[in-house]
């Protein structure tokens, strides 16, 4: 593999030259034992402040408030610094000073300890995402399923904050954000099943190189597993229109009813960061990760890889200012009716496929006929399923009927059908 | 250093706290829980001794943990099945109260 | 095994296990039990790690905590509140003393065996297991998807009532 | 999950603090899991007696109350207590102020029915946008109510014998500056949602009320006409000259929420029909006819009645020859529609009794007085 960026300090485009530079230093003049406790402190370091804080603050809440405002046809922050550009900070400085009540009927320790369990994972997930060429921060062999592993944490933190609040509402969030989580697991997985049998590894710098060896995205090998990560990744994350679980216009803000101050501040920050990590995660596997086509030579490529981040969080921030919010139940049989049985069709067009590529020596060409098959394939297999599920959009009337003069019922004449439970 | 013997012991404490669990808990779901530490403590156990030896015994440990943990989730999903099964018929799970069979 | 950090890694891991177990056997609350069952199935989950048995670990996390701990949460919370404390049968004492003697034994025979440890190669990754479930243990692989077939259906067969069944006549427009 | 385990019923409390009650309105909703098994009503909480409080006061000095009754919709409140206190005292409106309260009450429709429909979406959870939307164009619409009476929400500009104010300058420019864009925005709210699949899903056969249930209990306005009836008292008992303008009534197909929302859409087109028929034909002539301050109709009774964006608005009034009037009473349409609450929630999901209640279009202090 050809090295993209030279190994001098001041190579920018290859972050990791500079920690590598920092390590040897310090191992010059300390002991071998601490360059492992520094090291993860500048990886951590680095990966906060490049990457994770300036998106929660100016993608995850400043761009989103700016873009939903540029939706709903109004402002969003413009007050506070240039452009409004500091509301993130003044919010986090609001909520710091407001006092984080807890219910007397709360089990306090849970309720102090839930906010801490759901910010742990969100820091290990940034760990295994590649953000360069050399610039990942633990080279974990199976980072995928340390990915699926670690994502699942946070739900049974939500779970103990519902649960924790003694409120009702807290309650029915809690039981439907498990609910959510489990049901929506299962596609997830098997999808992502789906790209390592077709990629042949489980570490996410593998399915990077992947993806820059063939020159072609997984997001074009892939469209089904693509779409389904899209929507279950967002069911877990609770992102509209999958909300069910914090919906505020049912249950209040369900698991976080009860909580106030900075508490909140943390979910809410580390919600943001989950469907950072998410994005990341989806532009890794999906988008091509740090790779770019050649343009990785020439921009730094953990812009390029931000950069893809920050295109995925807005088809969050874009559907979460249009679309309207699914019942439960309609949500867990979309799961397990609609994309569950999409999953293992998949699974078993793309190992038929990946074992086609592997009995023959067509060499790596092959990927853009797979693609060329999938694509149609994908929207076919979803148009066919959603159909013989009894999706009929153009039975469903937009306009009422209209009469003229005032009287008493006006029967149909052809019964209505379509759409609804 | 550490050695086998570390893992072992480690294993072997959790083992005996989940008997005593699984032994002394009234509740149903409190048995399970305990069911559910000895066999983790098993699966220490295995790549513990997988991870100390070497040949075809090395990922025999990782097979056998493999299969454990199938066979926890299953057992996990029949037991609680049972346990709401019971809970419907006789408005406890409490196991000290299902003694239909005793004289 | 060597190194500070891994003698570390071990002493916290140990503690943090032992006494999230035993915070399943003390605390009155089933679901604080509960709670301090994931804590130690994480603790577990790191010391698989701490074993280079990196797949082996995630697995533990999804399964036991991802799964297993959220089926028992659904378990408690779909219980009534009557039913939800933790405390023990008369039957704790000959437990405990049963408990102490077998872990006696257990220690006794940890270390006065000599143990025949090898060299430990720690490269064993998770497409060698893959190779080995469906080469060496195929038999046992395919035996283990039977059963988690029978227990999906035994668990499904089982919280099923009367009124569910009566409800699944298929209809004439379902 | 209620089904996997019989869970208790438990009562919870949807309001009188919760986001989508839509003011200080309660349901007591007892749940088996997620299902809805029984769901009170619990109102009063915004009552502050202004029927008893009316009959202290000279007919004039009602006119302000009855703002603050359903205060979206204040014009129309104004409108249906005047047309009753000169029905009581037989006094003739001049043309223009007919037309003007025409005007100004399918106005006051546009506005209530932008709220109206913009937060039944936000309580199917498209969050904030169609609201947003709906938002922009009723304030316009209040820009035009503020400059005519020179308040925004409790306009207080109908008077016994017509309005207050001869119409100011440059109002029927502004009204018809707001005509394209509202028709833009209704179009683009139907374009968010009318075929929207989630919508669908969640609207649709969600909170049916057949017509002869919506018939016996006695619902009006959109809540009937979603049903399939075709009922509206513009054309079923003509005021102010409604006969005059050329419009539609929206019907529903089968009563469900969703019907509910494209009918207040509709209504939304017509309205917008009527208000230009209007300024095209609008007479001169004096705005209103001079009635003393101190109005003592005739003893008798009158009840009088219009189409409020929520359905019949009636108003009740008796008087004994007094300064004011003996008995004060308002058919609030906003209460009669809630009635049928219970029979559109039981049954269904939590989610679906939201829908079914954002669907209603409630206004509490309409429903309290």
């Amino acid at each position: 593999m050809d090295n993209l960026a030279t190994d001098h300090w001041y190579d920018f485009r290859d972050l990791a030259n500079l920690s590598r530079v920092i390590l040897e230093g310090i191992d010059k003049v300390a002991p071998y034992e601490l360059a492992y406790i520094v090291a993860p402190i500048i990886g951590f370091v680095a990966a906060f402040v490049i990457f994770v804080l300036p998106s929660q603050l100016f993608v995850g809440v400043y761009g989103e408030r700016r873009i939903i405002g540029r939706i709903q046809s109004r402002r969003g922050p413009n007050r506070v610094g240039p452009f409004g550009l500091l509301q993130p900070v003044a919010d986090a400085l609001k909520l710091l000073q407001k006092e984080a009540l807890t219910p007397k009927v709360a089990d306090r320790t849970l309720m102090w300890a839930a906010p801490v369990f759901f910010v742990a994972p969100a820091v290990l997930l940034f760990a295994v995402i590649p953000f360069g060429p050399r610039m990942v921060f633990a080279d974990v062999p199976a980072g995928l399923i340390f990915f699926i592993a670690v994502s699942g944490l946070p739900v049974l933190a939500a779970f103990i904050a519902g649960w924790s609040s003694n409120n009702k509402y807290s309650l029915y969030g809690a039981m439907r954000i498990v609910a959510m989580s489990v049901s929506y697991e299962v596609p997830l997985v098997l999808m992502l099943l789906c790209v390592v049998v077709f990629t042949n590894t489980m570490s996410l710098p593998g399915i990077v190189w992947f993806q820059k060896d063939v020159d072609l995205w997984l997001i074009f090998m892939q469209p089904l597993a693509f779409v389904v990560y899209f929507i279950a990744v967002s069911a877990e994350l609770n992102r509209t229109p999958t909300d069910i679980a914090e919906a505020e216009s049912e249950i209040v803000a369900g698991y976080l009813t009860e909580y106030s101050g900075m508490k909140w501040g943390l979910f809410y920050g580390m919600d943001i960061g989950y469907a950072l990590a998410a994005s990341a995660f989806a532009a890794t596997i999906f988008l091509g990760g740090w790779s770019m086509w050649g343009l990785e030579q020439w921009v730094p490529p953990w812009v390029i890889f931000i950069a893809k981040t920050h295109l995925f969080y807005m088809v969050f921030i874009w559907t979460r200012g249009t679309l309207p919010r699914l019942r439960i139940d309609q949500l867990m049989g979309f799961a397990w009716k609609f994309l569950l049985p999409l999953a293992v069709v998949n699974l078993f067009l793309v190992s038929l496929e990946r074992l086609w590529w592997s009995e023959s020596d067509l060499g790596g060409g092959i990927v853009f006929v797979i693609a060329a098959i999938n694509v149609p394939v994908s929207a076919v297999a979803v148009y066919l399923w959603a159909r013989f599920l009894g999706y009929k959009p153009e039975r469903v009337p937009t306009r009422p009927r209209l009469a003229r003069e005032a009287g008493g019922y006006v029967p149909l004449e052809e019964p209505v059908i379509g759409g609804g439970k | 250093m550490l050695t086998l013997e570390h893992f072992l012991t480690v294993g072997a404490l959790l083992f005996c706290l989940g008997l005593v669990i699984a032994l002394s808990k009234r509740n149903a779901i409190g048995v399970l829980m305990g069911i559910e530490l000895m066999l983790n403590s098993v699966n220490l156990t295995l790549i513990a001794f997988s991870r100390f030896s070497d040949g075809p015994a090395e990922i025999a440990g990782h097979a056998f943990v493999a299969f454990i943990i199938t066979v926890a989730a299953a057992e996990a999903a029949v037991a609680l099945a049972l346990a709401v099964a019971v809970y419907r018929s006789r408005q406890t799970v409490e196991v000290d109260q299902l003694d239909l069979l005793k004289l | 095994m060597e190194g500070a950090g891994v003698n570390i890694a071990f002493y916290v891991l140990s503690i943090l296990t032992l006494v999230a177990a035993g915070g399943v056997m003390v605390s009155r609350n089933l679901l604080h039990a509960v709670l301090f069952l994931i804590v130690a199935f994480i603790g577990v989950a790191g010391f698989f790690v701490l074993l280079s048995a990196e797949f082996i670990a995630m697995a533990q996390i999804v399964i036991y905590v991802g799964a297993i701990a959220v089926l028992i949460l659904f378990a408690i919370v779909l219980t009534p509140r009557s039913v939800r404390d933790n405390s023990e049968t008369a039957m704790v004492g000959p437990a405990i003393l049963l408990g102490v003697a077998l872990a006696t034994v257990f220690l006794f025979v940890i270390h006065d065996t000599g143990w025949m440890t090898g060299a430990g190669d720690p490269g064993l990754s998770a497409s060698d297991l893959g190779r080995a479930l469906l080469s060496t243990w195929v038999l046992p692989f395919e035996i283990a998807s039977v059963l988690l077939t029978a227990a999906l259906v035994g668990a499904i067969m089982l919280v099923r009532s009367e009124a569910e069944e009566s409800e699944d006549v298929p209809d004439a427009d379902a | 999950m209620s089904e996997i385990v019989q869970s208790e019923p438990f009562v919870m409390n949807i309001g009188p603090q919760h986001p989508s009650t839509h003011g200080v309105f309660r349901v007591k909703a007892t749940v088996d899991g997620e299902r809805v098994i029984d769901a009170e009503m619990v109102i009063g909480y915004l009552h502050r007696s202004m029927e008893k409080l009316a009959e202290e006061r000279t007919y004039t000095q009602n006119i302000p109350f009855t703002d603050r009754t359903d205060y979206l919709s204040s014009m129309s409140n104004n409108l249906g207590y005047c047309l009753a206190v000169e029905k009581l005292a037989g006094i003739e409106v001049p043309p223009r102020g007919q037309a003007i309260r025409v005007i100004m009450a399918e106005l006051q429709r546009l506005a209530s029915h932008c709220m109206g429909a913009g937060a039944f979406a936000n309580d199917t959870g498209a969050w904030q946008t169609p609201i947003m939307w709906f938002m922009r164009e009723r304030e316009k619409i209040l820009d035009i109510f503020e400059m005519t009476s020179g308040a925004r929400l409790t306009c207080n500009y109908m008077r016994i014998g017509g309005v207050a104010f001869e119409l100011p300058e440059g109002f029927e420019e502004e009204v018809r500056a707001l005509i394209g864009p509202l028709r833009q925005t209704i179009a683009d709210g139907e374009g968010l949602l009318s075929g929207n699949e989630i919508f669908l899903a969640r609207a649709r056969n969600v909170a049916v009320i057949p017509p002869d249930m919506a018939v016996n209990a006695s619902l009006s306005g959109p809540m009937l006409r979603g049903s399939g009836v075709a009922w509206d008292i513009r054309k079923a008992d003509p005021y102010c000259g409604y006969e005059q303008y050329d419009f539609d009534i929206p019907i529903g197909y089968q009563g469900d929420a969703y019907d509910r929302f494209i009918v207040r859409l509709e209504e939304m087109r017509q309205s917008l029909r009527i208000v230009e028929q209007a300024l095209d034909g609008l007479p001169g002539g004096p705005h209103s006819t001079e009635v003393p301050l101190a109005l003592r109709p005739p003893a008798g009774e009158a009840y009088a009645r219009i189409e409020s964006p929520r359905g019949e608005l009636g108003y009740y009034l008796v008087s004994d020859e007094g300064p004011s009037p003996h008995r004060f009473h308002i058919r609030p349409p906003s209460l009669i529609n809630l009635s049928v609450l219970k029979e559109m929630t039981v049954g269904g999901s939590i989610a679906d009794a939201i829908v079914a209640l954002g669907s209603i279009d409630i206004v509490v202090g309409e429903i309290d007085r």
